[in-house]
């Protein structure tokens, strides 16, 4: 193994965007990044074998609360979606579901290999392979699975990227949801469709970009039918 | 009281209650930190996470009837608490009494009613109707409460219930029966275990709370502060004296609001007619036999 | 009653059918050889007369070079503590056979997991449809003669081993020491 | 902003309505979901659904070597791995005719009863969260992950620790384990008297628990149950005493029992259960020390193990229930078949759904927590 030492370390520095008059506005802008990053509520769902290793760190021993991150039951609360291991194909709907339901700033950690590149799991028909193909992920936390500090650790980095507004790969996925919705399609079949309107809401906030549409929108439209009240079914 | 003073007060009321409120909330999950023997948050938490709630960018709306929802709700303690006395500041109390009080208290819930029922999720509406019925068991043993307490001092002005007390001692001593089925009624009013039915997380998720994001959770939690709040000053003005300067009103509002704590981390929940069946029987019980004593 | 008074019991009920060969291959465990015709009466004479109450499972085996699928019915019984293993064989094309649900509840279960993972059809089975695989249109996987490994390269994309940021890192002498490649090789 | 394109639809009235319960929501274990037909609190009807964690364990398998599915095997069961890379190694010692070292096997016995005992902690936490009884969960995955430690001791691995392999165990345990055990199963037993106090006699949970997902000793039989659920309905039925394998034969313990078969008899037996287990340990590390030899039989080169043709079913008691794996092999290098029959397979699905019809909707959580059900032995 050549000297670890060695390696250097890039450090980029980031252009501010725009220099605002108000000195005011920055301290208030300061403010709520800090306050998006110390409070930071991850949501309530275990995709994977590396949801084991969350309950350890939420409870006793490790105690998440001390950073301000609590487990939240419905995506409308949730700020964090912690995608915990492998996800079969049939989850990753339901993930990306989810995901389009949380309100944003929001924010996707890839727990274990598996998210990285599908981890052990690599000759499996039932798993997809990388998530940032189909989510924006703002971290990746390796390991099989990655202990309870690990975990911590990695949800540190993300607070610390918060603050300094660094992380904001959810813009991403209005900016190329193109991108994504291909993706998307490609796995689940054209006739994909998620009850929120991801296009309608870039517009609405400003977010969208030159790839927010595009040949797989045009499908996504072509496809799409009014969501319809569920229908009793259960015998 | 000149007309200056009592519009300070009404604005001033509300901002002491939220900034007491958010204290609450740290000692409710402090209190539940130390019993699961943990650190727990730190200590701008519940700040912090209002601030985050209101700052999301999505805000997700389900219709008008939910964003006005959530305003009846805050907006019901937030009237609730100008006619809450507290130490130099009477605000409405002298003009609302007891009675219109408890006609406030329940605006929130019928506001969360109509919030949640429109965000046609069906958690949420069961998780409203049985907040709703946790109101209706609770609210009996409340009422009886009520009115024993009026019954005895022979008003319903708090500021002058505040100052007999003064007088004669404490209404929980004068009156024990009432003072415990009050306690009972404080324990369902805030919601917490044992009679925590309609959060319960793992049977409905988070009931009312499921549709609510971004602003709308913040408003929840700005909810709960004074809920908080109000359930401590509404018993400790009962039965505790009240306060006659900061310093022991805020003890005895803290240690009034901190019983029900310790009680909710230490037991699982009842299911919704237990909850009825408990709320009927021992505090209807009580409060009836506290009424006999302070009539005869 | 002792172990050995309930094997020759056992015995006796196997003696009544023909077409059967059994064999104890350990203390506690009995291999059954039976046509497909037998298998029904076999596990009907086990359940009532020889108190074998308990299915443990339905064990499915693609045998593709006999164009055979073997069905493997463990049972246990807690009076004797005995597995039985009743193996039979069905042809591949046909993919049929009866459900044995009316003996045995737990067989909804194992019927509808062979149903969707070998495309075996139980006729009489309650729940012949998908319960796993609901998102899954493919040929049934377990299926010897499909490829998970093609169909997972044909499908998926894969993280770079040699991302661009990781070249230049190795333009000024840092980066992976060793290879992934080279580990393989 | 309205964000989605819902659009409303009027219904005729009906009291009836459809709810669905996952697989995100608190009150289901792990990634699953089910659905449930409602009339007001009432459940008319429970369909289970399933395959979110599927992976195709069983074609994975057949693509690997046999010893690198040791690998593999204990993703099946994320809270009690061990009795998964047990039973696989047994099932491939029977097909090799592998004598396993003796001292081997009582390093598998304990590592088998710390791993119930970590599996029967989580149980009960979860247990009492569904009835929003958090404390309790709070402690018992704290306690939990003492026996994580004691694993990391060993192994080298807090959760998944690939220390059985074919043969044997890869390593010894390390100079003062036992006695860290010892010290680890003192303080355990010390902790008990505080969860009978919050849990096991709190009449709040005693109301919730009792008459709730009762079935009798026929039904449980008629619908496979097995394990701990089975033991609750009063049949005093173990693997490790009535089909005894490693040195279970030579150990003291009892089956505990409990006659009513609703989710307090089950979370009771779980807790006899774990003294049970306590006991067997000490035993263990009596005996343990005493017993020399190696603790891996020699095995040919594991990258060119052709394993002979046969088949084999085996078969233990997990913190679950009755566990096992069919294995066949053809002669070659690769499993031609492994089947694994996880206890939650029947108890996640058919009898969860069986028991949901006619619960309450506040009970369904309960229901599937007092099971024990493990979603991923389901799905695979």
């Amino acid at each position: 193994m050549s000297d670890l030492s060695k390696i250097p370390i890039h450090t980029e520095k980031h252009a501010p965007e725009e220099a605002r008059t108000n000195p005011l506005a920055g301290v208030f802008d300061e403010l709520v990044r800090f306050a998006q990053s110390r409070s930071m509520y991850m949501l309530h769902y275990c995709t994977g074998c590396g949801a084991i290793e969350l309950p350890p760190a939420m409870t006793s021993r490790f105690d998440m609360e001390r950073l301000g991150i609590q487990p939240m039951v419905t995506p409308r609360q949730a700020d964090i979606l912690l995608v915990t291991g492998y996800v079969s194909v049939k989850t990753l709907k339901r993930i990306i579901l989810t995901y389009e339901q949380m309100p944003s700033p929001k924010y996707v950690i890839g727990i274990c290999s598996c998210t990285v590149n599908g981890g052990m799991y690599w000759q499996s028909y039932a798993t997809a392979k990388k998530l940032s193909e189909y989510l924006p992920v703002d971290l990746y936390i390796a390991g099989c699975m990655p202990r309870p500090e690990a975990v911590i650790e990695g949800m540190r980095a993300l607070m610390a990227n918060i603050q300094s507004g660094e992380t904001e790969p959810w813009k991403d996925y209005y900016q190329r949801y193109d991108y994504y919705l291909g993706n998307q399609q490609h796995l689940f079949g054209d006739n994909w469709q998620t009850p929120t309107d991801v296009i309608g809401q870039a517009q609405h906030y400003g977010l969208a970009g030159p790839e927010t549409e595009g040949e797989h929108t045009r499908i996504l439209q072509q496809y799409q039918q009014p969501l319809v009240a569920h229908k009793l079914r259960l015998k | 009281m000149e007309i200056g003073k009592r519009i300070a007060d009404i604005i001033l009321m509300p901002i002491v209650a939220f900034v007491i409120g958010l204290f609450m909330v740290l000692m409710l999950r402090k209190i539940a930190a130390k019993l699961q023997r943990r650190v727990g948050p730190p200590f701008f938490q519940p700040l912090i996470d209002i601030i985050k709630f209101y700052s999301k960018t999505t805000q997700v709306s389900h219709g008008l009837l939910h964003d006005i929802g959530i305003i009846m709700a805050v907006g019901g303690y937030l009237a609730a608490e100008s006619l809450l006395p507290v130490p130099g500041m009477d605000g409405l109390s002298d003009k609302g009494g007891i009675i219109t009080l408890t006609y406030f208290l329940m605006i929130p819930s019928l506001g969360l009613a109509l919030g949640v029922g429109q965000c046609a999720n069906p958690n949420g509406s069961i998780g409203i109707s049985r907040a709703l019925t946790a109101m209706l068991a609770y609210d009996i043993p409340f009422v009886i409460v009520i009115f024993g307490v009026a019954w005895h001092y022979g008003t319903t002005d708090l500021s002058e219930m505040i100052s007999l007390q003064q007088a004669q001692g404490w209404g929980a001593f004068e009156m024990p029966l009432l003072a415990l089925a009050g306690l009972f009624a404080l324990q369902g009013m805030m919601g917490k275990q044992p009679f925590e039915i309609y959060v319960a997380p793992a049977e409905i998720a988070t009931g009312p709370m499921v549709e609510m994001g971004g602003k709308y959770m913040g408003g929840l939690f700005v909810m709960q502060c004074f809920q908080l709040y109000t359930a401590g000053v509404l018993y400790t003005t009962l039965f505790l004296g009240g306060g006659t300067h900061w310093l022991d009103f805020l003890i005895k509002i803290f240690a009034v609001v901190a019983i029900p704590m310790m009680i909710a981390f230490t037991f699982p929940r009842y299911r919704t007619e237990d909850m009825l069946r408990l709320m009927w029987k021992w505090p209807v019980l009580a409060g009836l036999l506290g009424i006999a004593f302070v009539m005869y | 009653m002792t172990e050995r008074e309930l094997d020759t019991h056992l015995v006796t009920i196997l003696r009544e059918l023909e077409s059967l060969e059994y064999r104890q291959t350990s203390p506690r465990r009995v291999r059954i050889d039976v046509t497909r015709e037998a298998l029904p009466g076999l596990l009907e004479l086990l359940k009532g007369r020889a108190s074998y109450v308990h299915l443990s499972a339905i064990s499915c085996v693609d045998w593709i070079e006999d164009n055979e699928f073997e069905l493997v019915y463990h049972l246990w019984s807690y009076e004797s503590n005995h597995l039985v293993s009743a193996h039979t064989r069905i042809p591949r094309e046909t993919a049929r056979y009866i459900s044995v649900y009316d003996l045995y509840k737990p067989a909804a279960f194992f019927e509808r997991d062979i149903f969707e993972m070998f495309g075996v059809y139980f006729e009489g089975s309650p729940h012949m449809e998908k319960f796993i695989l609901t998102e899954w249109d493919g040929p049934p996987p377990m299926r010897k003669d499909f490829d998970a490994e093609a169909y997972v390269q044909e499908t998926f994309n894969w993280q770079s081993y040699h991302p661009d940021w990781l070249k230049e890192l190795e333009e000024e002498g840092g980066g992976v020491a060793i290879r992934p490649e080279e580990v393989r090789r | 902003m309205r964000p989605e394109n819902y659009q409303a639809q009027s219904h005729p009235p009906s009291n009836e309505y459809e709810l669905f319960i996952g697989p995100n929501h608190p009150g289901i274990e792990g990634n699953y979901a089910f659905k449930l037909k409602l009339h007001g609190d009432v459940v008319l009807a429970g369909k289970a659904d399933g395959g979110y964690l599927h992976r195709g364990f069983e074609k994975l398998m057949e693509g690997r070597l046999w010893i690198q599915n040791i690998a593999l095997v204990p993703r099946i069961c994320v809270p009690d791995p061990v009795p998964m890379e047990v039973t696989y190694s047994m099932a491939v010692e029977d097909l090799c005719g592998l004598e396993v070292p003796e001292r081997a096997q009582w390093l598998r016995v304990l590592q088998l009863e710390l791993s119930r005992i970590a599996a029967h902690l989580f149980t009960f936490g979860g247990h009492a969260a569904t009835t929003g009884m958090y404390t309790t969960s709070y402690w018992g995955i704290a306690d939990r992950d003492l026996i994580l430690d004691l694993f990391e001791a060993l192994t080298g691995g807090r959760v998944y620790h690939i220390f059985n392999i074919p043969g044997g165990t890869r390593r010894d345990v390390p100079p003062g384990f036992l006695e860290q055990v010892s010290q680890t199963l003192d303080y355990l037993e010390s902790r008990l008297p505080d969860y009978d106090n919050l849990l096991f006699t709190n009449q709040v949970f005693i109301t919730r628990a009792k008459d709730v997902g009762a079935m009798t000793q026929e039904q449980a039989l008629e619908w496979g149950v097995t394990g701990p659920n089975l033991r609750a309905t009063g049949l005093a039925f173990d693997v490790r005493r009535d089909d005894p394998y490693l040195v279970y034969e030579q150990l003291e313990f009892d089956v505990p029992t409990e006659a009513a078969g609703d989710a307090w008899a089950r979370a009771m037996v779980r807790r006899a259960e774990l003294k049970q287990s306590f006991r067997i340990l000490r035993q263990v590390i009596e005996r343990l020390p005493s017993i020399g030899g190696p603790v891996r039989a020699p095995i040919p080169n594991p990258l060119a193990w052709n394993v002979p043709a046969g088949e084999t079913y085996a078969r233990v008691e997990s913190s679950k229930g009755e566990l096992a794996y069919y294995a066949v092999s053809n002669g070659g290098d690769k499993p031609y078949r492994v089947h694994v029959r996880g206890p939650s397979s029947m108890h996640a699905v058919q009898v969860l759904e069986w028991l949901a019809e006619g619960a309450r909707l506040e009970d369904v959580a309960q229901i599937m927590f007092s099971l024990d059900a493990c979603p991923p032995e389901v799905d695979r």
